[in-house]
């Protein structure tokens, strides 16, 4: 658990630390430089531009990380937002949500992600949207049901024959319990969120080049697969890592949760 | 006072209780009835108005019962509990939703009362047993000084034992506070042994009702009487010579 | 049971209904002068305004917005798909020749994702804990956060570029099938294991199984009769789940093996900004998707009764 | 055949919930276990079925609730041929007409699940059950306390005729005396982990020795009436 955290941490803070970190500027084009093997000069090689693979791979994990971060938050506020909704605002609302709810999960996210952000025209802005716009639909899903069970749990009908407002109701008893599964959910959305960043990227759906974004590398090394294959290597690594890292750290946080949950 | 007059309550098409009328007044115990499924727990909701009613009235002294915030003791101690919060907490809150001072001299009357030591009430509710937490149920509902108390099956999820003291403690706080009792129990030991009138509730419906000593004396119906024997083959009521 | 298999078509067709209209609406939106990008791709050239405006009534673009979405989903409940807007030509032949291409390679990686899974769970299952039990578990870890399209780079690096045993580009043999089938193979694997591996655990748990032991009932007999079908019926509801994780990885899939399937199909589309061929395999998706989701529903509703009648 | 073990004792998570004890059970004899929730009865229970199963002894056990005893994916059919098949009983339908009528179950329908029949039938269900193999022993972990008690005692009536001069020894669990008392002819408390007082029912009833007996003895109904 503890060695987890830490390796998600250490991915944080390569991001964060990335100007500081990196040996080179990641958009410095060096043309005499390209397809260089990896040397003490650098570490991981240069890419077709002769830009450092290294420094593109360190700035990478902001744009990877970052915007994984600022997706699976919007997701996760939109989604607990109907969610709660759909639990507390009665029949027809609920119906209309989860229809809209289902309606969202009629369509592999990925898939729907990649049309929606291929449509509305390859950037950055409208990949965070189409990313956004089909991630929001497990909190929703998870927080209707938190929210339904809620209303019948003894300690909410106790709150409210006590005359406890709905907005210390909310306060007090449901935020408190809704919390732990939506962490839980958010660590796999947010994982879910690196993958689809990267695999917008490497269709060129998603960040564009120059920036350097882990599946944008992709993209450019794919092509010279052949002659330098470890040009490839270096960013598929860093997603798998991060992704692996935020699962792990999802499943021991659930695994800890459940067992609170059983001593009580 | 109390008085339900002729309610019935919808659930999915059918009738979930028909033709309800019950009266009970300030400081009696009024016992209802009835096996599982029979309407018991639709009969407390209606009444504490979480549950709409198709017909009928009920009120309090003539007005909505909700203005009066009758208070609710649960069968399952534990789910009445915020498990993230202290049961201090959590026995505060009627108070801190009213609006009403905390008087630690009251408390410590009641926790006396109900044999609560103090520092029980700085635990989680995980923390303590079911017992001990049925009894702080019972203090969260009493803290507030409502004038009716309904009690949801407050004793079955309780041992034999800790039952008979429980149903003592909240007899005698009864008659110190002078609150309206209604007990929903499936145990008419329970019922005979304290309360003033007993209702039978069948699905849906009074069949019979009373006061306690004529009806365990000479049931009236068919079902009276099969309940009051299955008091007696269970050993909950005893005859002896 | 009738009842219930009757709600939750009619609440397939809602959710159709509602996939069409966001369709619809995200392409109307869609930035740009759809009229000039079809000319553009059409003519390859720069056009006057009058074949603009041609190309605007024959597409339905000048009429307002719910006029345009009723004579779109006009011809949709027919079966007709149109044309596509670069080509002309009928978008419905060539989508099923591209499904014809993506079918048979999903079909072999559920294949191969279930032949692994199934046997690499039960061993894990054995003796949870065990040294078998961590390795299946972090393979099947690692089997998830792997993007599909790296994995397939790699395959084709090692196989097709070092190796030289297997093709890697095309579609023109069933060889060229093998890479990209256990490429998402291997991902839906690594899900399965972790699903049903979690299903043994959770069915070994139940309160009920002791009571059986007690009763002289075999341990084989109880792990045949009342631990495989507890494990066995939330399988069924993650086949849905495992649909969607193959079409989002064929997308990507497709590209990288240049497979003329829908994948291939549909990113190639997006990038001809071609609409009426991005409808087309959207609308099929969603239809294929959403019923198989409804099967799986009632399949599960079968198994296990109770779910329908809490739900009615 | 007397049923004999010694030396019962369990522990959980390094804390000793049943110090050793010794059980004698004659054939045909109605022991209750009597404590307060969390004395070890059910735990006693438990390790005397399986120490008993496991020296070749023919046992059951009727859980506290059905939900412990019946797989709700299996039908109620499934369940008794698989009973049979464990005792290596051949399929015989007037044997089990004869325990259904016995327990008032004819009426059940054998294809439907669990679920589908009333609690009270399901639990009566569990004990013809129980009672195929004519067991030596049959232990019943608070076989009332899932019901409702119209249900509940019609099924110790029923039970009681169908034992009556039979060699199948019965132990009661619960933690209601009042509910033993009527049933069992010996009576054992239990306290924290221990079998503290072991003595004939009227025995024990009229002058209970230890503090546990006592005030289960003082607290075993709610009303006593005149006759």
């Amino acid at each position: 658990m503890r060695n987890v955290i830490a390796l998600a941490f250490c991915f944080i803070a390569l991001a964060v630390l990335a100007p500081i970190l990196a040996p080179y500027d990641p958009a410095a084009i060096n043309i005499p430089n390209r397809l260089s093997a990896p040397s003490a000069d650098w570490v991981l090689g240069t890419d077709a531009l002769g830009r450092d693979i290294l420094s593109r791979l360190l700035y990478g994990a902001r744009w990877s990380l970052g915007l994984a971060f600022l997706i699976s938050f919007l997701g996760l506020l939109i989604g607990t937002v109907i969610g709660l909704l759909a639990a507390l605002g009665g029949k027809w609302v609920d119906w209309f949500l989860m229809r809209a709810t289902d309606t969202f999960l009629s369509f592999p996210e990925l898939v729907a992600a990649v049309v929606i952000a291929g449509v509305l025209g390859a950037s950055t802005a409208s990949m965070i949207f189409a990313l956004t716009v089909t991630s929001w639909m497990r909190y929703a899903r998870v927080a209707r049901g938190v929210g339904l069970s809620l209303q019948s749990e003894g300690y909410v009908i106790q709150a409210r024959l006590a005359g406890l407002s709905p907005l210390s109701i909310a306060r007090w008893h449901y935020i408190p319990s809704l919390l732990p599964s939506l962490t839980v959910v958010w660590t796999g959305m947010f994982a879910r969120a690196i993958l689809g960043i990267s695999t917008l990227g490497f269709l060129g759906f998603g960040v564009q080049p120059p920036m350097p974004e882990w599946g944008t590398m992709l993209l450019d090394a794919r092509i010279h697969m052949r002659s330098t294959p470890l040009q490839m290597i270096w960013p598929g690594l860093a997603v798998v890592m991060s992704v692996l890292a935020i699962n792990l750290a999802g499943d021991a946080l659930r695994d800890a949760l459940s067992e609170r949950v059983q001593d009580i | 006072m109390l008085t339900v007059e002729n309610v019935a309550v919808r659930r999915a098409n059918t009738l979930a209780l028909e033709g309800i009328t019950l009266s009970l007044a300030q400081g009696r115990t009024l016992a209802v009835v009835g096996e599982s499924g029979a309407g018991k727990s639709t009969l407390i909701g209606a009444i504490l108005g979480l549950v709409p009613c198709a017909a009928g009235e009920i009120a309090w002294a003539g007005e909505p019962v909700r203005t009066y915030r009758p208070s609710l003791v649960m069968q399952e101690p534990r789910r009445a509990f915020n498990p993230r919060l202290s049961l201090r907490r959590s026995v505060c809150e009627p108070l801190v939703a009213q609006g009403l001072p905390r008087d630690e001299a009251r408390l410590s009357r009641l926790c006396q009362g109900l044999e609560i030591q103090p520092d029980l009430l700085d635990r989680l509710p995980s923390q303590v047993s079911i017992g001990q937490a049925q009894r702080v149920g019972i203090l969260r509902a009493l803290i507030a000084s409502p004038p009716l108390v309904l009690f949801d099956e407050p004793l079955s999820a309780l041992d034999a034992v800790t039952q008979k003291h429980t149903a003592r403690l909240i007899a005698e706080l009864q008659s110190e506070e002078g609150f309206a009792a209604l007990i929903v129990t499936h145990d008419l030991g329970y019922a005979a042994a304290y309360a003033d009138e007993i209702a039978v509730l069948k699905a849906g419906k009074i069949v019979e009702g009373g006061p306690t000593a004529a009806f365990i004396d000479r049931p009236q119906t068919e079902y009276g009487k099969s309940l009051r024997n299955a008091a007696f083959a269970l050993g909950a009521l005893e005859q002896v010579a | 049971m009738t009842r219930v298999v009757f709600g939750l078509f009619l609440r397939a067709c809602v959710v159709l209904t509602g996939a069409a209209m966001a369709t619809f609406a995200l392409l109307w939106h869609a930035p740009g002068d759809p009229a000039l990008a079809v000319a553009l791709a059409r003519y390859r050239t720069v056009v006057p305004d009058a074949v603009l405006d041609h190309v605007r009534a024959e597409a339905g673009f000048d009429a307002g917005y719910w006029p345009a979405f009723w004579d779109w989903l006009g011809p949709l409940l027919r079966g007709d798909f149109g044309q596509s807007a670069v080509t002309g030509r009928d978008v419905w032949p060539e989508l099923v020749t591209a499904m014809s291409y993506t079918a048979p390679v999903a079909l072999l990686a559920l294949g191969i994702g279930m032949a692994l899974s199934v046997p690499l769970a039960l061993l894990a299952t054995k003796r949870p804990g065990s040294w078998l039990d961590r390795f299946a578990v972090a393979i099947a870890s690692l089997g998830v956060a792997i993007p599909a399209f790296w994995l397939g780079l790699l395959l084709i690096l090692l196989f097709a570029v070092q190796l030289g045993w297997l093709p890697a580009m095309g579609a023109r043999t069933t060889a060229h099938m093998i890479l990209p089938a256990v490429t998402l193979g291997l991902g839906v694997a690594a899900s399965l294991t972790r699903i049903i591996r979690s299903g043994i655990l959770e069915a070994r748990g139940k309160p009920f199984l002791p009571a059986f032991l007690r009763r002289g009932v075999s341990a084989r007999g109880v792990q045949r009769h009342h631990i495989a079908p507890h494990a066995g019926v939330p399988v069924v509801t993650v086949f849905g789940l495992e649909l969607a994780f193959l079409l989002e990885g064929l997308v990507t899939v497709e590209v990288i093996f240049s497979r003329p399937g829908l994948g291939g199909f549909l990113v190639s589309a997006i990038s001809a900004r071609d609409f009426p061929k991005v409808q087309a395999v959207v609308l099929v998706t969603a239809l294929i998707f959403v019923t198989v989701n409804l099967l799986i529903d009632i399949i599960y509703r079968a198994l296990d009764p109770r779910i329908g009648e809490q739900n009615a | 055949m007397t049923i004999m073990v010694r030396g019962l004792s369990a522990e959980r998570s390094g804390r000793t919930i049943l110090y050793p004890t010794d059980l004698d059970i004659k054939p045909g004899e109605r022991v209750g276990l009597v404590g307060a929730s969390g004395s070890g009865k059910s735990t006693l229970g438990h390790m005397l079925i399986d120490t008993l199963l496991a020296q070749g002894h023919s046992v059951a056990h009727v859980p506290q609730s059905p939900d412990e005893a019946l797989d709700p994916l299996r039908s109620m059919r499934f369940h008794w041929q698989e009973a049979e098949q464990a005792l290596r009983l051949p399929a015989d339908t007037d044997r089990r007409m004869a325990l259904f009528e016995a327990l008032r179950i004819e009426g059940g329908d054998l294809s439907k699940r669990p679920w589908g029949w009333s609690r009270g039938m399901q639990q009566r269900f569990v004990i013809a059950m129980a009672l195929l193999g004519t067991p030596d022993l049959l232990v019943m972990d608070e076989p009332t306390s899932a019901l409702d008690p119209v249900v509940a005692a019609q099924m110790m009536a029923l039970l009681d005729d169908y034992l009556a001069g039979g060699s199948t020894a019965l132990m009661l669990i619960t933690h209601d005396l009042g509910l033993a008392a009527r049933r069992v002819s010996r009576l054992m408390v239990m306290d924290a982990g221990r079998v503290v007082e072991d003595a004939p029912s009227e025995r024990l009833l009229t002058a209970p020795q230890t503090q546990a007996a006592q005030s289960l003895c003082a607290h075993r109904n709610w009303m006593k009436l005149p006759c």
